[in-house]
Formats: structure tokens, C-alpha cells, sequence
């Protein structure tokens, strides 16, 4: 193996389970997102843009789709010689198999992996994040304060700081305190859950918080937490652009619904820092005549003979005549027959929504207004469902796989 | 299938479609929206299990390589195998443009005598369809014909006409205009299969009598004296040879029917991927009748068009019956109708570019347009 | 999704604790063998060589490096447009995690990843056999039998037969019984380890199997006996070429050694079944003046100035002055010092041998002729262990990584 | 290094190497035992980190976009970027063969402005080194130059020799031989560095100038009025360009010093990877000072020689001070000395060829010998 500067540990095994049925089959870095990638597309792309060509991902939670979708790394140029992307799953060793217990637990079980390629600093990522970012730029920043630790931190508005660990530091921005959701926040620079670690501090800390059978194993809870105290420089590296954690359904549709705006944060035509997915074979879009198309991003391969507004069409989706689709993201491979009217609904893929079916509804024009409230109303149909002609499906129900048909239930 | 060798020729072509194969060869030639025509040859290949595919490249052509590349978009990315280029011979032009110019295999027999593959399909890199290669070659080894010639009883434009009995029996071949009009055409869709060891055998009795063309001076001379046969396929397809072929089919790309038939009926047509986020439509745009690509950022008008990746359509603009290729820019107030831009054209601000009806105009690639007011 | 015919599962998750160190660190299927491969690249170019395109690899112990060495199966040309190689390891569902108890179940685990293949039939395999096989042959002659399940099985002497699982066939190679390592065999015809299931049989079958709670849900042990009392049609494919288990160090050592014969029936030199393998950026291998090879295997990047008889070599082994090799494995990166003794061992990647060290010992010319015995007193060297100087490693002691210096020791 | 492009360039060569360079370019010229010529070069910028490259391609060869493909081999199958072929520029050929052609770069010149790298590395694909581009560029920003030319004060056989003061600035540029046999040679590496915006300025003079070499045309003249500077290389290095130094070269590596410092001490060397065994030394085989590459079957004597893969030499055959291409074949009793085979080609038994000691012979690719007895 080549000795690297930096390789990055992506964690992507989390279960996302605030994103109810779009997690069902997949795990949350896997669940779709913008009309053509995955979540982890974002962080995947961030590393090849950033010039790191080693990264390993941690998978337990329904990884198969991540194993098959993440391969080696072609899709983001992250392969080639040396490096590249490896998945990295709990595994049995000779004393058995160890699942991971937390953040902390799941690197640790990974040093081997870490030391074959002997970086001076490790880069810690989560899978579930939007944004863009140059981990270059945070490399340089960690390096000119020499630091044990650096995290990337933001502001996020007072009110919602608690939900967020909380940094608080010096003039230079060495971090003195550190508070996992504190209920009176003396700041409002949170955490972004990512790391650069000195190697050699990271292993340090993480054999002493495996030895600690009280630790959670987790970074935010245990590890920085123990750093700060035993007197580790650990800085703040702050960062301005656009960053979401899409955890829950509605951080998830607000997230999507801001790509439309057209002053949106998230540049999405931007070719300098390109976000790297899947290739598809579709055709373009096709636009029948008599269709009707505003503010909305429609992909490849979807067949638009009805209304779209105000939402995000993944690739091969068809809406047939006289169907209307508002405020909604439908994923990719989804029929849409003709008179359906969905309504600020999330479509899982493959899903058939039958004739004159109504997915969703109690449409809130204002919805900027109303954002980091959890009352939404957000509907949610799952994978693979069949919607069966002239059913009403409310907000808050899931339609599951195995009911393989529901009509006539209204809204809850 | 796996014992199938794929082979795609060119034509020598320079200027058939005016300015847009002034710097591609015709495999290269922009299509639908985001393909190149290349793609249909190579993926109705690949979805028959075909996958070693000698393709010629005429010299100089760079566009052709980079975006065939190594062959991943099509899974022929092989180790063994996979997709080769054959460098087509650069000998003296003669006066006549030759159909399937048969000195560019010749130029390449040590790669097909070193294939291990004994049966053959060759195919001309211009005809757009999706078609079953599997039962093309099961009815060539049913008829057990010395060659099978793939062809359309349709109505449509061609190169080469043929005359068969009910067998299927090919007993004449006409080039240019089908010259019994009595009679329902029958056009060759360029697409022949055949032995390898019987392609060599022409080969070099090709290079015995220094004449190279497969259909004029092989098959139309030969049709006693082998048996060629026509294989009827049914489904859409157009061959493009003129620049009115390139813009009608295109068109005709518009209609549903055709579009479910190219694209989602038989196996994929695949093609070099490109990164980029799904178009986006602004409030103020009105789309209709029209295929749009990936990374669009369109406002303004389109009326039955078909937009390659990354066009930018400003509000206000109107865009008809047009073929608009990838990276153009559109503003606000400008025209567009009739016509064919290519790569990387600026249309500023209030330009009106309309063509007579029937009549597409081809705009080069990165040309500009800036000053105000009507053209053409 | 495409449909396909017929899919491969690849069960690679074995520990292979009687190959001894070579296992430490890595799965059975990933040990090197044969100067160039590890041991699954023989099942996997058997499948890309039979026209098998998708494979599901089943992995568990220790899968780092066979997910690194696999990513998309573009070693073996299995990648491609649909299908491709998939890692399939045990992972957290919604009701927490479940590691693979038995052959059947892993595959039981990974049902979801089989339908979305809707293929007819399943192609079970090993991943720790060598041996060249057209598994096409095998599927022709299972669909032609019309069969529930085609069992590969090839004949061993009879002093072994008690070893393996046991068929009894009819005259129409339908099995009547199946004997698992039988006292008293009534045949020896032995199981490969390989099987085609008509996918809906696999599956009910699985099921059964799952709900069977005193099953230790092993197909040779449970699945296939379970088949046969309810009548399913099970038919014996003879297979006549080469196969060898490689599961213990002796059988190992001696496969290794079959190679060399100058009538080796592993033709390795067989240009229309190549088994494939990663590529490695070594120049041709150099001999020095003076140095002496003679009945060996030497890869790329091997610098040999000593002398190398009867063994294999794996690329980039250094052999410096005054070394002698015989009987021996050689894996990738060793360093042979000058004036070491190396005789019927096998040595680990990347071990430094210093000078003047012995390893190994006992040499028997006669290694034919007690083929089967467990008395070879073969030598292992564990990877990265370092041998020091005038050192003295005798038969069956193993060095351990851990012990960094060993010296002195004779043998046992 | 992320933003440095690398250009190839390519001699005009036929026959420069005899028959191995008949039907192949000098990129493709097999070396080393596994190589081609070309490995080196894109080896060593791989290993700095560029992996943006155009290569010069000279139409019509398939061998080397055979050995090359998608780049897979080097890293360099990108979706970005990666590997690109630069068609050559078929124009005229002007009496006087040129060193570095910059019509092959001005035929591409819309390639070169729409990269983004603004620093260039370009190098010829005839030089067999293993260089740190790390440090060349370093050197070139350390001194400002605007032209850094790497070089090496070493006995070398070379076609352009500089004269450089102390402070590294060449004051002249010497072709063909050296001519102060007083002083020690500097000769050049072919590799020079420099801004995009530089070359495409030079670019366009010599399409007014209609004068196309690199070196005659303009480093040489513009020695005062450009920044030209040497950076001096001393590892090992040579430059292929008779067949002289071709087979001296390949002679040279069977020193343990020379093959640790190629492929041992700094990056590795890739090349496209080809699946086989080991080689298989057979009882009753003598290999002594040789270079084998894997897959061959040696069961005779091989001496001083390097030998490609999937070679067979059977007993009691003897290979003396020879370089043996890929898939020879020498039956028992045959006699080889000083002699290049190229691929395939097979020698029956008992045949001796011999050449005489420093003017090495060159086997044609797949030609047989078979009647016995002594040859040359």
C-alpha cells in the first residue's frame, strides 16, 4: 500500500429511522436525494473534489444496496491505483463476530485498515449530510494549528442549537467546551460531525474508550469529550456554506423543496465541484404536448404528459395525462396514472399510484415559514407499493410492501 | 451470442451533414438528446451479449475516441476483449464513395484472423433502431445463408434497395433512389451478417482486384453465386445520411410511439455517462412536444425540440422545431426556429434565427449571435 | 434490473482454521495460491469463463481484504452493464443483526438480493476449491435432467470417501441417498460443494429450513437430506477434471506442489480458461548470475541470486546470495537473506527471513507417495513476521506476528 | 500537482527502429520485458499526481491504443479527465523530421484551451526513466523560469545537447552531436515545462511562421528572450532512438543497480495488465542474468537476455544476449545469440542465428525459422 497524507472513514451505517419508510430496505446514506443522487453521493464527491483518494465506508444497516451502488468507487474517479473506496462491514474475527456499537467502536474496529495506509491525519465523515465541501481547505486548517483534533463547525439559529453538540472556544477557536445537546446552549456553533484526527490521537483515544465499558463508543458522546479533558488542542474549523442534516422526513422535504428556490444555497449547476452518481441509460425527459412543468427539476428517462409543480421527479417516472404532481419528490420509476393528484407526498421508487388516486394533501403554500416545525404533514409511500385506482391516501400513513393493495383509506 | 464478432464500419463523410461532420466522423455525430449515433450500434451489440466489437476510426477523430473512451459506459470495459479501435486505411480517395469501404477490414485482417470469434455482424454506424441481434442471427442460421442482408419493407429514405423472393432470397441489389416505384421498396438497413472465414475469403479477392466495396462490387455481383438473404425487421429505424434524415428523425423522436420503441422496449441504448444534476424548469417556462437532457436550466419556451445537456433557455426566449446541442445559451427574447445549433452556440439577447419550413439551418459549433434582429 | 438465467452465490465466509497462520488475518478464499492468485479467483473466473455474469459473494470472517480484492469483479471481467460481482456480508436488519449460522442460511439472508435477478436457476458455489469448470455444461445438462437440484460430484478413492458427503445414484445419476461423511460409503462419488437449484425450490426449501429449529441449517448436513425425504428430483453431474479442497495446510502444500509436476493435470498454461487474478505493477522477475532455479513457479518481480528448487514463488520475492529454497511457498514481498535454508515451508507476504536463518526441514523426496497423510511437518510462516538472523524454525512451530524476534528456536 | 496536464508527444518514426517500428509507433515499441515505451512516461506523471494526459496519436495505430485502452492500467479510466488521445496532425512532411512537433498540439489546440490546468509537463515517449515530477516542478517554480528543459550531465547518447551557465539558464541548444568533445555533455530529456498560456502563444506564432519544431524553431532561437532553464535529473535514464540504443538499453537493466533504481526506488512503472501464471523453470533449464517476464515455459538455457511473456524455450535450446518478444517460440537445440525477436516469432530446431557482437538483428513480427543450421 502507498503511504496517503489524509484517508477518510465514512460512517454509513446508520439506520435513519426519522425517515420512516424510506429507510425500509436501504440505509439512510442510501436513500435518494435531489432528483439523481444518493445521500452519500454528497460526501463521496466532496473526497474526490478534495484530492482524497482512500476512503473507507462503514456499513451495518442494510448495506446491500450501498455495497452494490458504492462498488469501487468508480462512480466519483475515487479508484485507480492504490486507494479507493473500500466497504467496510462488521466482520467475525477469531473471537467471534463484534457488531458496531457506536461511531467511536466502528473506526476502532478498522486501525488494520487505517494502518495499511499509513496517514498522518484520518478524516472523519457521516454519510447523511448535504453540502459541499473542501476538505482540503479544513486539512491546511488542522495542520497550521497543529491540532490533535479539528472539527467543522456552523452557526445554526439559537432556537434550534440545542438539538446540536455545542462548541464552545477560545479567540483562536481552540475549543474549551464541548456540550452534546445542551439544553441552554452558551453558543451556536454546532458540530457537523466531521473530524480530522491526528492518527496517532485518534488510535490513542480510541483503544482508551474501548477499554472503558461505561463509553457509548461514540465520538461526540465519549471520545472529544475525553480529549478535551486530558488537555488535547482540539480547534474549531468554521464553515459558512450550505450544510443539512436530512434525518427526518421533514428536514428531508424541506431540504429537497429548497433546491427549487431559484436563489438556492445548494448550487446544483455548479462544474467546478461537480456531485458525482450513478450512471442510468434513459432517454431525455419527454414533455407531451398538453404538459405542464414549473419550478421543478425533472430528470432523465420521465414522461411528463400531466402537471408538475413545485416538485422533484427522479429518473424514468411517468404522469399521464390529467395526473397532477405539487410539492411532492418522486423517485425513480414511478407511474403516475392518469387523474391521480398527489400532493406533498414523498414517492418511493417503483411505486404505481393507480387512476384518479389522491397520495397526500393539506398543501401549505408558505412552507419557508413554517420550517424546523414538525408538523408538516408530510405523506410517505414506500418502495415498490401499488396505490390502487381512486384510493385516498392521507398524510402520516405508510403504505407498506406487503399490503399489496390499500384503497379507500383517507386521510388520518 | 458469445461466439459473435462485432464489426462497425464508417463512411467517409466529411460535410454529408454540412458543418456537424466537418470535425466528427459520423459515429460521432450528436443524437436525441444526449447520444451519439455510434450508440445505437454499440448497444444493440452489447444487449445481444456481443461484446468484442472492432469499430473503424477514421484518423484524426477525437470526439469518436473520447467519448467511446475504454468502452465502460457499455460495459466493454473488458480485460479480454471489450471494444477496439480499427484504424480505417488511408489510401488515395477514389472518384466513388464507397458504401462499406472493405479496405478498411482489410487494413485490419490480422486483428480478425486473431479473433478467435467465426461469426460476424457488421453493421454500419449511422442507422438508429433497437433491434433484436439474437433473432437476426437465429434466422441467419435457420436459412443457413452465405449472408444475411438486415432490412425494412418501409417506407422509408435509403442507400441501397433490394429485390428478394418470398424465400427471402436476395436476387438484385439497386443503389440510390429504389428505381421500380410499382413496387414496395425494401431498403437495406447496412447490416450484414456472415462467417469470418467468408469475409476473409472476400477480403482478399478484394485486394486480388483492387475493388472495395462490399455492395457494389461483392454482393450486387455475386447474388447467383451466394446466398443472400434479407432478414425483415419491423421496428422503427432511420438511417441518417443527409442533413434532412438527421433533423426529420429527430423529429420523429418526438412521438411517443417511437420514443417507447427506441428507448424502453428492447434492451437500453446506452451512452457515455455524464455527471450532472436532473433540468431544472423555472416558473416562467412553458415546455411542449420536446426531449430534454440532464443540467438544463430552461425559462423560456420550447416547443418541439429536442435539448442536449447543459442548454440554458433564458426567460422570454422561444425555442421551435429545433435541435439545440449540448452548452448552448439561449437569452432572453431570442427566436429560435427550424434550426440546428451546435455545440457551445451563443444566442444573445432579442436574436431571431427561423428557418424556411422544411429547410433546417446548421449554426457551427461555437458560433455567436449577439446583435439584435431577424436572420435567415 | 435484468433478468438472468441463472446467478452464482459464492460462499466465501469460512475461517479455514486447519490452514493454520495462513488464515490469521484473512478468509480461507483470500490465501494466495499457485504464484499468482488468491483461492476464490479460480471459482470466479470459472463463472466470468462459463458466461456467468452476476455473483452474489457471501462473506463473514474476516472480509477486508476480500472486499478490497473483489470491489467490482473487474479483475475477472464480471462487471459490466447489470450483474457484476456483489459483496453480500451478514448486516442489521429492523430486528437487529444476524450473523450467517450455516451454508443455507447466508444464502437464506441474501433472498432479496436473488429475486431481483428473477432468475430460473441459482448456481451455489465454494469459494475454496481449485479447480477449472464450465458450470454452462453443468446448467445444460440440470435443465435437461429437468432436475429440482444438479449436485456436482466427482470420484475419490475409496480410503477417502468417508471424508466427504456421499451420493448414491441410480442408473440415471438421480440420487437415492445422500450420505454426509459416511462410515461405511457405499460409493465414492463426492460432492463438490456445488450446486444448481431451480430458484423456487432454493427457496422454499430455505424456508423450510429457516423454520427448523433443530437444523444447523448447512445445505450437505440439512437442506439437500430434507430435499430427498420429500421426494425432489436431485440428479449427480459427473465431473471428470481436476479438483482439490485446499482446506488444510498439507492438502495446501501438496496441491501447490502438483503444479510443478511436468504433467500437471491444473493446466496453467491454458489460453481458452484463464483464471484471472489482480494485477500487480512488478518488472519481469531478474535471476542474477549464479543463481539456480530448477522445477519451479517464479512470478514478476521476483530477484533471485540464490537458489530455488521445487518451489513457488510469489511476485516480488527477493532471494539474496547463498539462499537456498526447496519444497517451499514463497508468498509476495519475502525477503530471503543471504545464506538462509528454506525447506518445505510456506512463507507468508511481506516476512523477512534474516541471514543465515533456517526454516523448515525433514525434506521427503517422496511426497507422492504419502499424499493424504497428515505427517508432512510443513513449516508456517506467518505474513509480516520477521525471522531473525541464524535463527533455527522448525516443523510445526508457527511464528505469530506479535512475537516480533524469534531465535533459536529448534524444531518440534 | 493537481493542476499540471500532461502532454505526450511522438516522434515521426517509421523504420527508426528497423521492422519494430513498421507497424507500430514508438509509444508501443515493447521494452523491458513487459513494457512498452510509453509506460515510462505515463508512469511518472501518474505518480505526481497528474492524471491529465494527451497523448499524441499518430493515426492509424492500433497497438497503441490496444496497449493504452480506457487507461485502466495507469489509473487513468476517469470520468474526469483520465487519458485522452490527441489525433496527429497529417499534414505535409517537410524535408527535415522534426524533434518535438507542434502541429500535433495545434491540431489539438481547442483541447489544450478547454482544460483548466494552467502549468503543462511535456515530454517525449521514448525516454526510460524514473523521475520525481514532483521535484521537477518544484525546481521550475523555484526558479520562475519560463521554460524548464530536464536534463542530465551523464555520457548519454542524446539528440539535443545545452549549454547552461551556472545558475541553470541555457545560453544555447546544440543538435545532433555534441560538438565541445572538451567539455562534459548536457543532454536533454525531452521534458519541458511550462505555462498553457505559453505554448498556445507559441502555438500561434508558428501557424503564422508556419514553422512547427519545438526546439529548431524556438527554444533555440529564443534563448535570450525567453527564461529558459535546465533542471538537472541524475538517475538513471536513456533516450530510444536507433536501434542501437534500443537494445543497449534493455541490456543495461540487467543490472541489479539499474533495475532497483527504475522499478524498485521510486514510483512503480504500470503497464496494461495481462492475466497468466508465473513462469515455469523446468528441470532441466539454466537462467543466468535475464530478465523474464510471467507466463513462459523456459526449459532450456537463457544468458544476458530479457524475454517477454509467453515465451517457450524448450530443452536444450540456448538463449545468449538476446531480447525475446512476447508469445516466441524457440524449439530444442535452436541457438540464439544478439538477436531481437519480435512478437511470434518461431524458430525451429536446431536453428542458430547469430549476430555479429553489437549489431544486434532484428526477427520480423511472426516470422518462422525452420530449416536447420547456422543463419547471419
Amino acid at each position: 500500500m502507498q503511504k496517503k497524507e489524509c484517508i477518510a472513514m465514512l460512517l454509513a451505517g446508520g439506520q435513519g429511522s426519522r425517515l420512516r419508510g424510506l429507510t425500509r430496505n436501504i440505509a439512510k446514506p442510501a436513500v435518494p436525494f435531489g432528483g439523481q443522487y444518493r445521500i452519500i453521493d454528497f460526501s463521496l464527491s466532496n473526497c474526490a473534489n478534495s484530492g482524497i483518494d482512500t476512503v473507507g465506508v462503514l456499513t451495518q444497516y442494510k448495506p446491500q444496496l450501498l455495497n452494490k451502488y458504492i462498488g469501487m468507487g468508480v462512480n466519483w474517479d475515487l479508484h485507480g491505483n492504490g486507494g479507493g473506496v473500500t466497504i467496510l462491514p462488521p466482520y467475525v474475527g477469531d473471537r467471534g463476530g463484534c457488531w458496531y456499537q457506536g461511531t467511536a467502536h466502528s473506526v476502532y474496529q478498522n486501525i488494520d485498515y487505517i494502518d495499511s495506509f499509513e496517514p498522518e491525519h484520518v478524516l472523519i465523515l457521516s454519510g447523511d449530510h448535504i453540502y459541499k465541501m473542501n476538505y482540503e481547505e479544513m486539512l491546511v486548517y488542522h495542520r497550521r494549528k497543529d491540532a490533535d483534533l479539528t472539527i467543522s463547525v456552523i452557526e445554526v439559529p439559537w432556537e434550534e442549537a440545542g438539538r446540536f453538540g455545542i462548541m464552545n472556544a477560545d479567540g483562536d477557536m481552540r475549543i474549551t467546551e464541548f456540550e452534546e445537546k445542551p439544553r441552554k446552549p452558551k453558543n451556536n456553533l454546532a458540530s457537523m460531525g466531521i473530524y480530522i484526527f491526528k492518527t496517532e490521537v485518534l488510535k490513542t483515544y480510541l483503544k482508551k474508550d474501548a477499554l472503558d465499558s461505561t463509553s457509548n463508543n461514540d465520538f461526540g458522546k465519549n471520545v472529544i469529550p475525553r480529549m478535551l479533558r486530558e488537555g488535547c488542542s482540539i480547534y474549531a474549523f468554521p464553515y459558512q456554506g450550505y450544510w443539512r442534516d436530512v434525518g427526518t422526513v421533514e428536514s428531508y422535504w424541506l431540504a429537497s423543496m429548497e433546491i427549487l428556490d431559484d436563489d438556492a444555497k445548494l448550487k446544483m449547476f455548479d462544474n467546478d465541484w461537480c456531485v458525482y452518481s450513478e450512471s442510468t441509460s434513459f432517454p431525455p425527459a419527454y414533455f407531451a404536448t398538453g404538459s405542464y412543468v414549473k419550478n421543478s427539476m425533472v430528470a432523465e428517462g420521465c414522461r411528463i404528459s400531466g402537471e408538475i409543480e413545485n416538485s422533484l421527479l427522479f429518473s424514468g417516472v411517468k404522469v399521464e395525462p390529467g395526473a397532477r404532481v405539487k410539492d411532492s419528490i418522486i423517485m425513480a420509476n414511478v407511474k403516475i396514472s392518469a387523474g391521480v393528484v398527489i400532493d406533498k407526498a414523498i414517492i418511493g421508487e417503483e411505486v404505481t399510484v393507480g387512476e384518479g388516486a389522491v397520495v397526500g394533501g393539506e398543501y401549505s403554500k408558505e412552507y419557508a415559514k413554517v420550517r424546523g416545525s414538525r408538523e408538516h404533514n408530510i405523506t410517505v409511500i414506500e418502495n415498490n407499493s401499488d396505490i390502487a385506482p381512486y384510493s385516498h391516501i392521507g398524510v402520516l400513513v405508510m403504505v407498506k410492501k406487503d399490503e399489496e393493495q390499500l384503497s379507500g383509506i383517507s386521510g388520518v | 451470442m458469445k461466439k459473435v464478432l462485432g464489426l462497425v464500419h464508417q463512411m467517409k463523410n466529411e460535410g454529408l451533414l454540412k458543418s456537424i461532420t466537418h470535425h466528427r466522423c459520423m459515429a460521432a455525430v450528436p443524437f436525441g438528446g444526449k447520444y451519439r449515433l455510434v450508440d445505437f450500434v454499440l448497444s444493440n451489440m452489447v444487449n445481444a451479449g456481443i461484446d468484442n466489437i472492432g469499430l473503424v476510426t477514421p484518423a484524426g477523430s477525437r470526439s469518436i475516441m473520447d467519448h467511446l473512451g475504454g468502452g465502460r459506459g457499455w460495459g466493454l470495459d473488458k480485460k479480454h476483449g471489450g471494444l477496439v479501435f480499427l484504424p480505417s486505411a488511408n489510401g488515395r480517395k477514389t472518384g466513388r464513395r464507397r458504401i462499406v469501404d472493405l479496405r478498411d477490414f482489410y487494413h485490419n485482417l490480422d486483428f480478425l484472423e486473431n479473433r478467435e470469434e467465426e461469426e460476424l455482424i457488421i453493421s454500419g454506424s449511422n442507422v438508429v433502431c433497437n433491434i433484436d441481434y439474437h433473432k437476426v442471427f437465429q434466422g441467419h442460421l435457420d436459412t443457413g445463408a452465405d449472408i444475411t442482408v438486415v432490412c425494412s419493407g418501409g417506407e422509408k429514405e435509403g442507400q441501397v434497395f433490394l429485390d428478394a423472393d418470398e424465400g427471402g432470397r436476395i436476387h438484385r441489389l439497386i443503389i440510390g433512389k429504389n428505381k421500380k416505384p410499382d413496387t414496395q421498396p425494401v431498403v437495406s438497413l447496412d447490416m450484414y451478417l456472415l462467417k469470418k472465414e467468408l469475409l476473409v475469403d472476400i477480403l482478399r479477392e478484394c485486394a486480388d482486384s483492387n475493388r472495395w466495396d462490399l455492395i457494389r462490387d461483392v454482393l450486387a455481383k455475386r447474388v447467383e453465386d451466394l446466398d443472400i438473404r434479407a432478414f425483415f425487421y419491423d421496428g422503427y429505424f432511420a438511417v441518417i445520411n443527409s442533413l434532412a434524415s438527421y433533423y426529420r428523425c429527430q423529429m420523429e423522436l418526438l412521438s411517443p410511439q417511437v420514443l417507447q420503441e427506441l428507448f424502453f422496449a428492447n434492451g437500453p441504448i446506452c451512452t457515455k455517462w455524464k455527471d450532472g444534476p436532473p433540468s431544472k424548469y423555472y416558473r416562467t417556462c412553458r415546455v411542449s412536444n420536446s426531449l430534454i437532457a440532464n443540467g438544463c436550466q430552461i425559462a423560456g419556451v420550447v416547443e418541439n425540440s429536442v435539448v442536449f445537456r447543459k442548454v440554458k433557455i433564458e426567460e422570454g426566449a422561444i425555442v421551435r422545431n429545433s435541435i439545440i446541442m449540448p452548452k448552448v445559451k439561449v437569452q432572453a427574447e431570442a427566436y429560435l426556429d427550424g434550426v440546428i445549433l451546435d455545440k457551445g452556440v451563443a444566442v444573445g439577447k432579442g436574436v431571431h434565427l427561423k428557418a424556411p419550413k422544411g429547410q433546417p439551418v446548421v449554426v457551427e459549433r461555437g458560433a455567436t449571435y449577439f446583435q439584435e434582429g431577424a436572420f435567415i
